[in-house]
């Protein structure tokens, strides 16, 4: 095992590029969920914005249209669950699983209906890359001070964050707080639609069934470590990734004699992240609304 | 003159139950106007429709004699109606300026801070009312944040101010404060409703008053012309009883001993120090004060829910400082919590369930761990009609009832195990004359079977109807213990603002 | 007291106060919705295949008759069924207890590893010894992995979602290796990782005689996953232990000032949730596969929070539940093969199912019935 | 353009209309819609887990079942196995209805198909990529299975000869003289290929320094990008992957890159023309087409089939126009020299 293995430059920018697109969702999980609906959907939305990011690259010949078309289709997504949530107060774990569900089923049957059996052609457009990074590295780092800002530091983030907290009060000042919902879970959508075009159009450059793999439900995970703010996902997202990093740069390591499994390097993200959460994130106080669907009264 | 606001023939109902059945409310601009009524009686349900917070099934609102209609807050708001709720309707994470801007802040998409403080501090200063801008809601005491709610409402340039029942968490000094803002909103031109069932405070600040009952109009007073018996008369259909004159206590054997008691809050900051007292057997010692001023942390400490940082607790003489609360309430100790839909029952168990609570593992409803639902079920019919639990259905669920009813069922579990340490904590917020009348009555026939009762209450009132000592609480230490027969509502009042000299008068 | 004083309920936002998650006999009362809502979804379902240019008709029909057209397919819709009523018992003892057990998925891998590591080590051992054995390393197993989500709940106030979340992933890099290169991988022909042959003590024998049912494999595990479930049912309504947790589910605060310590409970609840899980694999080794293949849930234990929810955590709910993804498990197969739907339609009808239950409030319509209550939605946090 | 068809069903669904007209939607299951001649005869082919869309020998397998149905009139049908626990009801599911040949696809149905298989003597079955397995794991032949073999090793080697001879001569883009290879898993399907690929290169490049790696999964693309990354990192510039989902993201790490990959079981030149210089050619199809036809005309064989270098079973695919004329002389060499015997590629990895 050498230093370069654990700290070297290549493991770093690995981190970043294996953190992007769980911070994307993670961002989007902690407006949602500062705003009182909970989203296990992004997973879904994730995964339609990869599959739809490259259909709308591919048809188009236009990058710009493919990340737009992949964040419409995240937003989309989002916005089936806000109606269910908010509208029918469905169960919002439920009908979040139910997305997902219908998402990869979705995806899998239209891909295969597209592109059949060749896959995705490999024509698609290439997303700019800044300091060999994707773009899109740089848009979720950029989106976190963002945020913040909007979160603590405008109007709407203020509102947005009194109708997750206590959504009788926001009404009572004449907040729309369905209004304020609808407009974070879509958000929310958006993110992990960029998210998903992050991973299809800028890492694989294709789409295969399935190929978010649980990115939605570890940026959820990263919402709760970072305690719902946006600088705590940054650094449950660049923990996860860091993690994930090594597990791939440690391939061939020793201890003593013995090689470390393969497999085993595996678990190397997942026990970074509960050896982190255990030893210094500890007790995590949600949104006080959050989960909880609002109902007017006397209506 | 026509009248500010008139409210015609309103009607509400929530399923079955009809809530408001032809109100009536006239209310003349510049008046202070007290709306009356019992718990139930419909005075709430009155406001929130006309906040918008409810649509009613009939009726109309005309203000300055023009038809309104009033959909949402937000039109309310428009139409100068301002609104200081019971509950108060506070973000608690968000520090008091932006609690008073939420919904209105004016200042672009981005928060400027600056502007919108200097805002709060003007309008702080017009009208008189202290309290921290920057401060996070959840930090302050309630007293305080009453007045983010009243300048939430000034905020917003309302004309007709309702506050909903503003005094219940408030000292006597509080109150007074409370009431010289409402006179100087008169005098700045305001309209207020004032809602309550507190003659006293009926007498002190208002102008005019009706009086509903059971969801109709009852009555329509002026303030200077009636009296108190006719009042409440109006409200309760019957006279109220006078307060009953208290036997002395009988033995005087120490059961609760507590010396040098310190503990923590839950933000960690000192919420007890140096606390000592003693109850005595066949005793009740009050505990005034303003609420969060360390009585609940006392209560979690003698109940073994908070540990203690300091000092030892003794019980009947055995040291208790250690003990969780299921050794402690073995020991003969129950608790009769402050917050009794959180604390004092699981509101989606049945009657019965809450019945057993804290006793479920044990005989008879247990043997080896089994439950035994039939005996369960009949020991809860037992004590629901034992504690005029209404309906006395056992398998009702607890949720469903009134807040009177679940006190009773509190009591019911707490008191029939004839316990030597009841801790109470306020027994009465929230109910209706008669049936804080019920509670008082099985406190003080606890008291006379011989149990030590530490009653703890933020309404002088019943602090000085039941106890036989009082001891005041004010940052977390006991500034006095006085008999009963000393402790005036000036001095404890005096004593509860932390004004230690009057303890010693 | 004097009487007269009104005793009227106050002026809440009426009707019925917060649903409450009732006891066993809630499905049992309302069964409407949900099945209203699974005819709902059908119907959708149904829009999509002919959008598809399938005919929906035959395609349900294919479905039925997969899922339930012989005593073989029913008893296969059975087999399918019961580790989703064991996981799906899991989730919602959790859910009971106020926590979100995504970790299922987890459990179920650790105890199925633990019973196909004793099932294979003593397979000399004679049954009557042996299964008790696998049993029971399967329980423990599964109790142990979720426990440790408790403990951590419960000493270091961790989200158990992160946690059940992470360690689902941990135990499945452990399986891969395990079987793939490690002390447990089988050195056979298989040709896929998978441990050694569990003995025959340690195998479920299969309860229908082959003349009555010819080549069903319903095995006893059908057995365990019933008793599992009137132990749950036991458990929650009729032991001191289950009152605690729902104590501490409904109102955590009142339980605690009643002596009962929900930091405790949750941390019990998740070793009780992981145990049912943990059997849940146990039974998919010694019933179905005789050994551990590297990777042979597809997913149960997530399903399960799907069928939990749908069951509303009653005990006869899960089992209904189950059934019906059971159903789609198997009829699924069939309806690709004889109507030549596509087997991500069956998911994505599937989804729908799922999907309209969660609505409830839709379907409540069509079901002529006044809903006011709001559902908690709990612990996700 | 073909696949726009299914633009206006993804429209039609999501505007909810009824009774969509969408007409190309039957593709997964060809034989659903024709009738059945008298006494057709009946193949029906069950995937493992991997689906359909696997890319890889699931594809395939569909693909020649696609063909036999067109070219041999046979009704075909098919089924996508959700769970490992499926197999055994999935097969059973065609043998309960007469079909005359089930085929089940992939090494994860040894077990699986020996049981249904000794319950219905009276069909055949064909396993794709493995034998029959009783319940201790030890392969029992049947007289109505026929085992389908590869010889990945052969198909790891002529790709091997490819990427050695590229080295060697320092072509194109291959200057570091390092080659490498990405597995899904560490499993002999896997590594056999690999094991073929690194006694090639060892054989005739001894020099050349080797890398290999997984991805711990088949379907994260980013995985085995990140793999890849790395491999180029420590100078890898020609990549080969068997890794399914997760090994297109390993090609796609050589092409951002700008250094070659190799494909793997089907022919993956168009994943990214100009950097995938060819592919290990694993012709599952032409495996199931052929059981397919030996079915239909009654000349079904049990036991062992081999598909290999000499049967065209494996082979080497399409090669990009980088690769010199000498290293293809060399593969085709090799490949003749396979189909001798005289050189037989080995089946164990050398470089971990």
């Amino acid at each position: 095992m050498t230093v370069d293995m654990v700290i070297g430059a290549s493991v770093l920018a690995a981190t970043l590029r294996l953190a992007a697109p769980i911070l994307l969702a993670a961002l989007g999980g902690v407006i949602s969920e500062r705003a009182g609906v909970v989203n296990i959907a992004l997973e879904g939305s994730m995964l339609v914005g990869a599959f739809v990011g490259i259909v709308a690259a591919e048809q188009t010949d236009s990058i710009v249209i493919g990340v737009a078309a992949a964040i419409i289709a995240g937003t989309l997504l989002a916005g089936i669950h806000a109606i269910a949530a908010i509208h029918w107060r469905s169960d919002q774990i439920v009908s979040g699983m139910a997305l997902n569900i219908l998402a990869l089923g979705l995806t899998s049957y239209l891909n295969f209906q597209l592109y059949g059996t060749t896959g995705t052609p490999a024509d698609v457009p290439d997303l700019p890359t800044v300091a060999d990074q994707s773009i899109l590295v740089w848009v979720s780092l950029a989106l976190v001070p963002l945020t913040h800002l909007f979160l603590f530091g405008t109007v709407s983030g203020l509102r947005l964050r009194a109708v997750g907290e206590h959504p009788r009060a926001a009404e009572t000042v004449g907040i729309g707080v369905r209004r304020v919902r609808y407009a974070a879970v879509l958000a929310s959508g958006a993110l992990a639609g960029l998210g998903g075009a992050y991973l299809s159009l800028s890492v694989a450059h294709s789409f295969t069934d399935g190929m978010t793999a649980g990115r939605g439900f570890i940026g959820l995970a990263a919402v709760i470590f970072g305690k719902w703010s946006p600088i705590g996902a940054l650094v449950a997202a660049l923990l996860f990734g860091y993690g994930n990093a090594l597990s791939t740069s440690l391939q061939g390591a020793t201890i003593g004699d013995t090689r470390v499994p393969v497999q085993l390097l595996g678990t190397l993200p997942y026990l970074l992240t509960i050896l982190a959460v255990a030893g210094f994130v500890g007790r995590s106080r949600p949104p006080a609304a959050d989960g909880v669907p609002y109902e007017k009264e006397g209506h | 003159m026509t009248a500010l606001l008139e409210m015609q023939g309103i009607r509400k109902r929530f399923g079955e139950l009809v809530a408001l059945d032809g109100v009536d409310l006239s209310v003349e601009e510049r008046d202070v106007h007290a709306l009356l009524g019992e718990n139930g009686a419909g005075k709430s349900t009155l406001m929130n429709v006309l906040y918008g917070l409810y649509a009613p099934d009939g009726g109309r609102i005309l203000l300055r004699g023009e038809d309104a209609r009033i959909g949402g807050p937000r039109d309310a708001i428009a139409r100068g109606i301002g609104m200081i709720h019971q509950h108060f309707m506070l973000i608690p994470p968000l520090t008091v300026t932006e609690n008073v801007v939420l919904g209105d802040e004016r200042t672009g998409a981005l928060l400027d801070r600056r502007v919108i403080r200097e805002r709060v501090r003007e309008l702080q200063s017009r009208f008189g009312i202290e309290v921290d801008p920057d401060a996070r809601v959840e930090d302050l005491p309630l007293g305080l944040q009453q007045r983010v709610e009243i300048l939430k409402v000034l905020y917003r340039g309302s004309d007709l101010l309702v506050f909903d029942e503003p005094t219940a968490v408030l000292t006597p000094q509080e109150v007074d404060e409370l009431f010289a803002i409402v006179r100087t909103l008169r005098e700045q031109g305001k309209t207020v409703i004032l809602i309550t069932h507190k003659l006293r405070e009926v007498f002190a600040v208002t102008d005019r008053i009706t009086v509903l009952r059971l969801g109709r109009n009852a009555g329509s007073l002026v303030t200077s012309a009636t009296t108190a018996g006719e009042i409440a008369r109006l409200m309760v259909g019957r006279e109220l009883r006078e307060l009953r004159p208290r036997a002395t206590a009988g033995s005087r054997d120490v059961v609760l001993e507590v010396t040098g008691l310190g503990a923590l809050s839950d933000r960690g900051t000192p919420a007890l120090l140096d606390v000592g007292l003693t109850v005595h057997a066949g005793e009740v010692l009050g505990i005034a004060g303003i609420g969060g001023n360390g009585q609940s942390e006392l209560a979690e400490c003698i109940m073994g829910l908070r540990r203690p940082t300091a000092g030892d607790m003794r019980i009947g003489g055995a040291d208790v400082s250690r003990d969780g609360p299921r050794r402690t309430r073995a020991g003969g100790v129950c608790y009769v919590p402050e917050d009794r839909r959180r604390e004092g029952l699981v509101l989606a168990f049945t009657v019965a369930d809450n019945l057993i609570l804290g006793k479920q593992a044990g005989p008879p409803y247990a043997t080896f761990g089994v439950l035994d639902p039939q005996v369960i079920e009949r020991e809860g019919a037992l004590l629901a009609r034992e504690f005029d639990v209404r309906p006395p259905n056992p398998l009702a669920i607890a949720g469903n009832l009134s807040g009177g009813n679940q006190q009773k069922v509190v009591l019911g579990r707490e008191l029939s195990s004839s316990p030597r340490l009841i801790v109470v904590s306020q027994p009465s917020r929230g109910l209706d004359i008669a049936a804080t009348e019920y509670v008082h009555d099985r406190l003080l026939e606890q008291r006379a079977r011989g149990a030590a009762i530490l009653l703890i209450s933020s309404e002088l009132d019943e602090i000085r109807a039941l106890s036989d000592r009082i001891a005041v609480m004010y940052e977390g230490r006991i500034v006095a213990t006085l008999p009963a027969a000393e402790a005036t509502e000036e001095r404890l009042g005096l004593l509860m603002a932390g004004h230690e000299s009057a303890g010693a008068a | 007291m004097s009487g007269g004083a009104p005793t009227a309920t106050g002026p809440g936002p009426g009707g019925p106060a917060p649903s409450v998650r009732q006891p066993a006999m809630q499905w049992a009362t309302g069964p409407a919705v949900p099945v209203i809502s699974v005819i709902v979804a059908l119907l959708l379902g149904a829009v999509f295949v002919a959008a598809t240019g399938n005919d929906p008709i035959a395609a349900y029909a294919a479905l039925a008759r997969g899922a339930f057209g012989t005593p073989y397919d029913i008893t296969e819709t059975l087999v399918s069924a019961i580790p989703l009523v064991l996981t799906g018992l899991s989730v919602a003892v959790a859910f009971r207890t106020g926590l979100f057990n995504i970790g299922a998925e987890g459990q179920l891998l650790v105890g199925a590893l633990a019973a196909g590591a004793v099932g294979a080590r003593f397979a000399e051992l004679p049954g009557p010894l042996l299964m008790p054995l696998v049993i029971l390393a399967g329980i423990l197993a599964g109790a142990g992995y979720g426990a440790i989500a408790g403990v951590l709940k419960a000493a270091r106030g961790v989200n158990e979602v992160i946690t059940t979340i992470m360690l689902n992933y941990i135990v499945v890099f452990v399986m891969h290796w395990l079987l793939q290169s490690g002390p447990m991988t089988a050195p056979s022909a298989l040709g896929t990782p998978a441990s050694a042959r569990i003995g025959d003590g340690a195998i479920l024998p299969v309860i229908l005689p082959n003349e009555l049912v010819p080549l069903s494999r319903l095995h006893a595990g059908i057995l365990l996953a019933a008793l599992a479930v009137a132990v749950f049912w036991f458990l929650l309504w009729r032991t001191s232990l289950g009152y605690e947790l729902r104590a501490v589910g409904l109102g955590a605060r009142a339980a605690a000032q009643a002596g009962i310590d929900p930091a405790r409970r949750m941390a019990l609840v998740m070793a009780i949730a992981g145990a049912f899980a943990g059997l849940a694999g146990m039974i998919q080794v010694s019933g179905v596969f005789q050994r551990v293949f590297d990777g042979f849930s597809s997913g149960y234990g997530f399903d399960a929070i799907a069928v939990a929810l749908l069951g509303k955590n009653s005990p006869l709910g899960i089992v209904a539940a189950a059934l019906l993804f059971g159903a789609f498990a198997h009829g699924g197969a069939i309806m690709q093969s004889n109507a030549g739907i596509s087997s991500h339609l069956v998911s994505i009808i599937q989804a729908l199912v799922l999907f309209v239950i969660a609505a409830e409030a839709i379907v409540r319509g069509i079901a002529g019935r006044s809903r006011r209550g709001r559902k908690p939605v709990e612990a996700i946090a | 353009m073909k696949r726009l068809l299914a633009l206006p069903i993804l429209a039609a669904l999501i505007v909810s209309a009824c009774g969509g007209t969408g007409s190309g939607g039957a593709q997964a299951t060809g034989g659903a819609g024709t009738a059945p001649a008298a006494k057709a005869v009946r193949i029906g082919l069950v995937t493992d887990v991997g689906g359909l869309n696997d890319k890889s020998f699931n594809t395939l397998a569909n693909l020649g079942r696609q063909d036999a149905e067109k070219d041999l009139k046979v009704e075909t049908k098919v089924t996508e196995s959700k769970q490992q626990a499926d197999y055994v009801p999935n097969l059973t599911s065609y043998a309960q209805q007469g079909y005359d040949l089930v085929i089940s696809v992939g090494f994860l149905m040894t077990n699986s198909t020996w049981k249904v298989a000794k319950q219905f003597p009276n069909v055949k079955f064909a396993i794709v990529d493995g034998a029959p397995a009783d319940d201790a794991g030890k392969t029992e032949n049947l007289p109505n299975v026929a085992n389908l073999f590869f010889a990945q090793q052969e198909a790891g080697y002529l790709v091997g000869v490819i990427a050695a001879e590229m080295a060697k001569a320092k072509v194109g883009k291959a200057t570091n003289n390092t080659v490498c290879s990405m597995g899904g898993i560490p499993i002999p399907p896997v590594d056999t290929f690999i094991a073929g690929y690194q006694h090639a290169l060892q054989t005739i490049s001894p020099t050349t320094k080797i890398l290999n790696g997984y991805s711990n999964d088949f379907v994260d693309q980013q995985k085995g990008k990140e793999v890849g990354l790395r491999h180029i990192d420590q100078g890898c510039d020609i990549l080969f992957q068997v890794a399914g989902g997760s090994g297109l993201g390993y090609i796609q790490a050589a092409k951002e890159k700008g250094k070659y990959a190799i494909g793997v079981d089907a022919d993956q030149a168009d994943v990214a023309p100009g950097v995938v210089i060819t592919s290990a050619l694993k012709r599952v199809n032409k495996a199931v087409y052929d059981s397919i036809k030996a079915v239909k005309e009654n000349t079904f064989k049990s036991g062992d089939t081999f598909f290999n270098a000499a049967n065209e079973g494996i082979g080497l695919g399409k090669l990009d126009p980088v690769v010199p004329a000498s290293a293809k002389a060399a593969a085709d060499k090799a490949l003749a020299d396979i189909k001798s015997g005289a050189i037989k590629p080995k089946t164990d990895i050398a470089v971990k």
